[in-house]
């Protein structure tokens, strides 16, 4: 029985369309849980910045307030723990999300970016059966999420030994940061069969080579719609062919639910690891048809669909 | 006498143009690059040429600002990019016949921001620095609630057009060092250029030497805001659609290329060469360190000495007397 | 008697010109009770023990970068690259100060030197400080990141102590507030070595004059910033437990604002360490306790959360305006 | 006066240059023991140069420096304050954020420890009430708020103040020029005074009144060289002039007053005063006199009048454009960053347009032609404005504001260090102008300019007190209205 029980989200950054996306989907999916009477009040709160500090100060705010449980996508995995423990002590329900927080005390609902990491090589060796050059478009610096999915891939290099890491570039999960980055690494490389990316850089890629006036190599995707629709361009074209695998915002549905469930007196393990969201050549068109102009491919989850994936998890 | 003979060669070195340094730097990092990678000089100098552009571009509003003396800076630039960029897209709509109305309304939004900010100086008495900051936070604001932080694409039309070269050379390049000629032109032989200049120098002299002073400051950011909406709405078609976070970048470069381009940051002397020399540099430092294949903790590290060395050895002593 | 005339007339200018500076510098002190009445009334339960030790703890780390910024400007440079030695230290302290403490002490002295450096390359190339310290921010941020590739590591056992520390009545960071406002102005506004520096931001070249040297007076700014930016970056470690690298890199504008906030300005050596301190507070406080004001004619009652981030810019903008009143008395 | 005792300073040999300018060549100088020493020259002579070689603040190129016997190749600024030479600059060397106090600490290494900012206080007060009893400086107060006779007060009072070892000289260049009559004079009364003790002086002025009446000993500086040196009985204010000159400028007596009737003339400038003070008309072709102590607010005023011009204000009226020549060339006047001719030519750019362009040539045409007028001497006039001495700025300033075409010409006690010779050649300048129908609002501390006007207004508090016309402008006159009982009205 939680109809008493207030939520609040806390988040670090809105400037881009996942974040965005991400919030659409908290708003939408708790405002109908506010209106069922499943909960007494979902409230969300951004931070200006993308900074640690301002996080942890929101956080301590979150706590005088006398919320229930505060649901937070972090900007630090570590940094926030001073934050997240002394929530914690206060009696607060912490579930972190996508920017998970290492804090024991915390629940955390995350995908397996290794695992992530690790398929874009499976699906490439399929592609590429003799060998090839990769060039590595890597997160924000200094992530967890950049990190795993960077060893990932490191894995399946080792797993797939004829292909070769020739180059990296920095890209933060961002398309022109990405399409700077490449730009400034390509001249020196020679060629190149694939790029294997974090998500939300590949479109900023495939604009770099064509600036260069270079074939565009298998550039593997995220979900945001400009890099599917690009996709759907290209294969409509000239029969390009690729994969896309991230994290879909809908997420903090997820974690909303995880939160719910738990103010309820459910057992709930500590990590919850879903399946990333994955668009093949088969499911290109539903998934562009599906996704807003602009926007990012999603997926939103019920409370019925969450109580699934606890339960998957225990 | 060997005093003498030393200052006069001293007298030689100052008499180098500043901006020629910042030149030399990016000539001596490019070859360096081109030397470890084997190849792709060519290519790096034209990628340098394409994203120097948008550094110039916006470096060349953040110049006239900084100019106008200590203290004066705009911080409002990556939130007029992002929104910028966004207002345009959507009027633009992915069609080609709508393009110069969306770089309009691109140009009207980041002259509205100018205004706003002056407001904010003048009106307020609010130190530019955090005028412009407390504005960019309300712009991004503006540009959640009117994007939704989705990302429109461009024209073809106006896509094709950042992609196309002349002669090998980016169409947008040579566009963009014309402007610059007129901004050197606008700075050294217009009245409005040297009431920037003298302003920078000491505001109050200016007032009593019958310049308009308000006048100018107003001009000055409003200048600001509509190079950064232009830069923002050409970016966009240069890399396949708006997003808030596309001005980031030009927060911390916008400012790096004018002081390393020679622009005195307590006012009054500006350098308009030295803006494509800095912008230069700098893209080819990145260029440089990626090519060397570092990561990016040493890549910031070494990016930070060179920045350091560069200036320490373009700088000159000065007796205080 | 008729000269007595004159000089009464003068006198009474002069005390109103001082009149104006006493309001200008009482005016972060008025924001600060502004922001405290505002959180008062839409949450009374803020405004005790225990949520004045939970809403200021992270203010203490921006009140040190503050003081540090200002330790700069005083002399008439700006040091954009706080934030990320903020970061630095954060990371050095998380990650070496439990186990060599050694390594750590020494790694932080190294971060004085290279200030001292700067001051030294700054004063005698003559170049802007603006490039130099841009330069070192990533100087700073790429060795942090060397340090600590990703996030992590654990606050050194005395800091986690001092920041969480529950002295009687008094909640700690208002302590620690108190304490370093109070110690700074001991240093530069009441030292007699303190003048000197000072000096050196109003008219370098009249300090000169007298005998000093410049170069000893920047250094010696410059140290005194490193060593607050260290303090900075140990007291946030201490508050939030562990570290990562880009964790501070706000810090820079943070602190600049908060500078200003505080009174300082960026030319002529004007600074208040007391007021830096407030406006770090102020800062601090409207960037996080913003955002719960109950707002009545909103719909949800609060300000919406796309409109969250331009909220502070408005506070900010609202805080500053409040100088117009006095300025415009003043020209 | 009394014949020269011991030997306190000797300068010999001593040369400097700047580039292609000699600013010093070859210059011996002696300097007595409990002596003031007058210095004159014209604007760019070298006076500031030799002073910066003594205080330590410029290296000379050659030459040997005696002090108290013991031979220095160079003296640096440290070696300067242990030595006990003490340098009033021309530019003033306060800081302006820090207080009185804390400026005097600034120069007393020695003073520190618990109670420092009392005794700086204290021995600050003391001085400035030996020097300029009356005054109203408050040793806590923030030189920024004192206006700049005052900061002048200090700086000089702060140069006086021992608190170890021996004072040995103190050299005042141009201290007097943003001083009134009266606290000049017992500023220089306090000199004479002093050198009694023992401690040695040189007064470096342009008003050759104070030097043949205070100083022991004459020195005269012409182009970077010492031309004459001797007891001042040998020197009379026509042999000075010549001396300096080389015969250029004949000296002449004051003008002779014509007495113009110009009431007929259009109103320029109108101020209504609120308050109990007297209304101020100008006409067209009138040069007017603000006269009364200094800051009673007539910069204040000239400021007022300037703002009027540019945007309407209900209490002036002003008939055409203004310009105005600021006395703080510092804060108010130069562009540092600029050449001389840019420098010149900022007040006039609408009139050096060619269609929407600035043209350089009319530039160099307008400000070489406004150069020689004004006599700016210069190697070229593309030179840095901070490479000029002082006058000479000066004399830039007038140049810019004279070469506009505005009809009113403000001016802010604008001969502040300017030489005599020029000095007279800008008073017929002036009054060339005047008679062509220019008006002039001339703010002056010295009262002999004052005789050029044709009518004068006097300032107390702010408000005007008195008109003054023709052959009552006399400084009996003057100080008269400024002292008119204030608590009568
Ligand atoms: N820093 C400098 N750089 C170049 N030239 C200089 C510099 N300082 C002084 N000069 C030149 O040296 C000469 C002597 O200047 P100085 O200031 O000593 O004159 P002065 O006798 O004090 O004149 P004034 O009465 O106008 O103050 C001048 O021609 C001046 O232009
Ligand atoms: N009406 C007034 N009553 C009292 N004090 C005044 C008045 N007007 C001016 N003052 C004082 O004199 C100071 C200087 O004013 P102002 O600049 O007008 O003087 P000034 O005549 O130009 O003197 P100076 O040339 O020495 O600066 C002001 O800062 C103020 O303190
Ligand atoms: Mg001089
Ligand atoms: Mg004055």
């Amino acid at each position: 029985e939680t109809s008493g029980m207030r939520i609040a989200l806390s988040n670090n950054y809105a400037g881009n369309s996942w974040r965005q996306a991400m919030l659409e989907s908290w708003q939408k999916v708790t405002s109908q849980a506010v209106a069922d009477g499943v909960v007494a009040a979902v409230d969300t709160f951004t931070t200006a910045d993308q900074e640690v500090p301002t996080q942890a100060a929101q956080i301590q705010n979150l706590i005088l307030q006398g919320y229930d449980a505060i649901v937070i996508n972090a900007a630090s995995p570590d940094a926030l723990n001073g934050a997240v423990k002394a929530a914690c002590d206060a009696g607060i329900i912490v579930v972190s999300f996508d920017g998970v927080v290492s804090e024991p005390c915390a629940w955390r609902v995350a995908v397996d970016y290794r695992q992530l990491g690790q398929q874009q090589l499976e699906y490439l060796a399929g592609r590429l059966p003799e060998c090839g050059n990769l060039l590595e478009i890597r997160g924000l610096a200094v992530t967890s999420i950049d990190n795993l999915i960077h060893e990932g891939l490191a894995d399946g290099v080792k797993t797939h030994s004829n292909f070769t890491i020739v180059g990296e570039a920095t890209g933060n999960w961002d398309q022109a940061t990405a399409q700077r980055a490449v730009s400034t690494v390509l001249p020196s490389l020679p060629e190149i069969d694939a790029i294997v990316t974090q998500g939300g850089d590949g479109y900023g890629a495939a604009q770099a080579f064509r600036a260069a006036g270079r074939d565009i190599p298998i550039i593997i995707m995220g979900n945001r719609q400009d890099e599917l629709a690009w996709w759907q361009e290209q294969r409509d074209a000239n029969g390009y062919e690729t994969w896309s695998g991230t994290i879909a915002p809908g997420i903090s549905t997820l974690a909303f639910w995880v939160a719910q469930q738990i103010l309820d007196g459910k057992e709930v393990p500590k990590d919850l690891t879903v399946p990333y969201l994955t668009v093949t050549q088969e499911t290109l068109d539903e998934a562009v048809a599906n996704t807003p102009v602009g926007g990012v491919a999603n997926k939103e989850y019920s409370q019925d669909e969450a109580i699934q994936a606890i339960a998957d998890n225990l | 006498m060997t005093d003498q003979t030393l200052s006069a060669s001293r007298l030689n070195i100052r008499n180098l143009p500043v901006w020629l340094w910042s030149f030399l730097g990016a000539l001596l990092v490019w070859v360096l690059s081109f030397t470890i990678a084997g190849q792709g000089a060519e290519g790096m100098l034209v990628a340098a040429l394409s994203f120097s552009v948008f550094t110039v571009m916006v470096g060349l509003g953040q110049m006239f600002v900084i100019t106008l003396g200590p203290g004066n800076v705009d911080l409002s630039i990556p939130a007029t990019i992002g929104l910028a960029s966004a207002v345009a897209m959507k009027v633009m709509d992915g069609q080609n016949g709508l393009i110069l109305w969306g770089l309009l309304a691109a140009l009207v939004c980041g002259i509205l921001i100018g205004g706003f900010n002056y407001l904010l100086i003048r009106l307020l008495r609010i130190p530019p620095i955090v005028a412009t900051l407390s504005s960019s936070f309300i712009i991004q604001s503006v540009g959640i609630s009117y994007g939704r932080g989705l990302q429109i694409k461009p024209p073809a039309a106006l896509s094709d057009f950042t992609f196309s070269r002349f002669l090998g050379v980016p169409v947008l390049a040579i566009a963009t060092i014309a402007l610059s000629i007129v901004a050197s032109v606008v700075l050294h032989r217009t009245i409005y250029g040297r009431t920037v200049l003298a302003t920078g120098q000491n505001m109050r002299a200016a007032r009593f030497a019958g310049l308009s002073v308000e006048r100018t400051r107003l001009l000055t950011y409003v200048l600001s805001g509509a190079l950064a909406a232009l830069c923002g709405a050409l970016l966009a078609g240069f890399s396949g659609g708006s997003s808030l976070s596309m001005g980031r970048e030009y927060l911390l470069s916008s400012i790096a290329v004018v002081v390393l381009g020679g622009t005195s940051v307590a006012g009054g002397r500006a350098n308009v060469p030295g803006l494509w020399g800095g912008a230069l540099f700098l893209f080819m430092i990145s260029t440089l360190l990626n090519t060397a294949g570092f990561g990016s903790g040493l890549r910031d590290v070494f990016t930070g000495v060179i920045i350091v060395a560069a200036i320490a050895i373009t700088g000159t002593r000065q007796p205080l007397r | 008697m008729t000269t007595q005339a004159v000089h009464s007339g003068r006198a009474q200018n002069l005390a109103s010109s001082s009149r104006q500076r006493l309001l200008r510098g009482a005016l972060p002190a008025v924001s600060l009770v502004i922001v405290l009445a505002a959180i008062w009334y839409f949450n009374p339960r803020a405004i005790s023990y225990f949520g004045l030790n939970l809403m200021l703890n992270l203010a203490i780390p921006v009140a040190l970068a503050t003081i540090a910024q200002m330790c700069v400007m005083a002399t008439n440079e700006l040091d954009l690259s706080i934030g990320a030695f903020v970061g630095f230290v954060a990371c050095v302290t998380a990650t070496y100060m439990p186990q060599e403490p050694l390594l750590a002490v020494l790694m932080l002295g190294g971060g004085v030197l290279v200030y001292m450096l700067a001051a030294v390359v700054i004063h005698l190339r003559n170049v802007p400080s603006i490039v130099v310290t841009l330069g070192l921010s990533f100087f700073w941020a790429g060795l942090a990141v060397l340090i600590r590739p990703i996030p992590g590591g654990a606050a050194p056992g005395f800091l986690r102590d001092l920041m969480s520390f529950q002295p009687p009545l008094i909640p700690m960071p208002v302590l620690l507030a108190v304490l370093i406002a109070g110690t700074v102005h001991l240093i530069l506004m009441r030292s007699s070595y303190g003048a000197v520096l000072r000096g050196v931001g109003g008219n370098a070249r009249a300090v000169h004059r007298a005998g000093w040297s410049i170069l000893k007076a920047k250094v010696a700014m410059f140290a005194l910033a490193s060593v607050f930016g260290i303090l900075a970056g140990m007291t946030l470690v201490g508050v939030s437990s562990s570290a990562d690298a880009n964790m501070a890199t706000g810090y820079t504008l943070l602190s600049i604002a908060g500078a200003v906030i505080g009174g300082a300005e960026f030319v002529g050596g004007r600074i208040s360490p007391i007021g830096a301190v407030i406006g770090a507070l102020v800062l601090q406080l409207a960037s996080s306790a913003l955002n719960f004001f109950q707002v009545p004619f909103l719909p949800g009652g609060r300000i919406p959360q796309e409109w969250q981030v331009g909220a502070q810019g408005m506070f900010l903008i609202l805080i500053l305006a409040a100088r117009v009143l006095i300025s415009k008395a003043e020209k | 006066m009394t014949a020269p005792t011991g030997t306190a300073i000797e300068l010999s040999g001593v040369s400097r240059s700047f580039g292609a300018v000699r600013a010093l060549s070859d210059v011996n100088l002696l300097i007595a023991e409990g002596q003031c020493l007058g210095l004159v020259g014209h604007n760019g002579a070298g006076k500031s140069t030799l002073m910066h070689v003594l205080a330590g603040t410029l290296r000379p190129d050659q030459g040997r420096i005696a002090v108290g016997g013991e031979q220095h190749d160079r003296i640096s600024v440290h070696l300067a304050q242990k030595l006990g030479l003490r340098c009033v600059f021309q530019e003033l060397s306060l800081c302006p954020n820090l207080t009185v106090a804390e400026n005097t600490r600034i120069l007393h290494p020695s003073i520190k420890g618990l109670g420092w900012r009392q005794k700086a206080g204290k021995l600050i007060s003391a001085m400035l009430d030996r020097i300029f009893p009356g005054h109203d400086i408050a040793s806590d107060t923030v030189v920024s708020d004192l206006s700049i006779g005052r900061r002048q007060m200090v700086e000089i009072a702060r140069a006086f103040t021992v608190s170890e070892g021996v004072l040995r000289l103190v050299i005042l260049d141009e201290p007097t020029s943003s001083l009134d009559a009266t606290t000049a004079r017992q500023l220089l009364e306090f000199v004479r005074e002093e050198v009694r003790t023992g401690v040695s002086c040189i007064l470096i002025s342009h008003m050759l009144g104070e030097i043949l009446d205070y100083s022991d000993q004459i020195s005269v500086m012409k182009n970077g060289q010492l031309v004459a040196f001797g007891p001042v009985a040998q020197f009379t204010r026509e042999r000075l002039v010549d001396l300096m000159s080389g015969g250029e400028h004949p000296d002449r007596a004051a003008r002779e007053r014509s007495i113009r009737s110009l009431a007929d003339a259009p109103v320029a400038v109108r101020a209504q005063e609120g308050g109990q003070g007297l209304p101020f008309v100008a006409r067209k072709g009138e040069v007017i006199g603000l006269a009364g102590l200094s800051g009673h607010g007539q910069t204040e005023f000239l400021v007022r009048v300037f703002e009027a011009a540019r945007a309407r204000r209900a209490d002036v009226t002003v008939a055409g454009d203004v310009s105005f020549v600021a006395g703080d060339r510092q804060a108010d006047g130069i562009f540092p960053l600029w050449s001389i001719a840019n420098n010149v030519a900022v007040g006039s750019l609408p009139a050096l347009r060619n269609g929407l362009l600035l043209s350089g040539s009319k530039e160099r045409e307008l400000s070489s032609r406004w150069g020689r007028i004004m006599g700016i001497k210069a190697p070229s006039l593309d030179d840095e404005i901070l490479s000029l001495s002082g006058g000479n700025q000066q004399k830039a300033l007038f140049a810019r504001a004279l070469s506009t075409s505005s009809a009113v010409v403000l001016m802010d006690d604008p001969m502040r260090g300017v030489d005599i010779g020029t000095k007279l050649e800008v008073y017929d300048i002036i009054a060339e102008q005047a008679a062509g129908g220019r008006t002039f609002l001339w703010y002056t501390t010295e009262f002999e300019e004052l005789e050029y006007c044709d009518r004068v207004y006097v300032f107390q508090n702010g408000r005007i007190v008195g008109e003054l016309q023709g052959q009552d402008i006399t400084e009996a006159g003057v100080i008269g209205s400024s002292f008119k009982d204030k608590d009568a009205a």
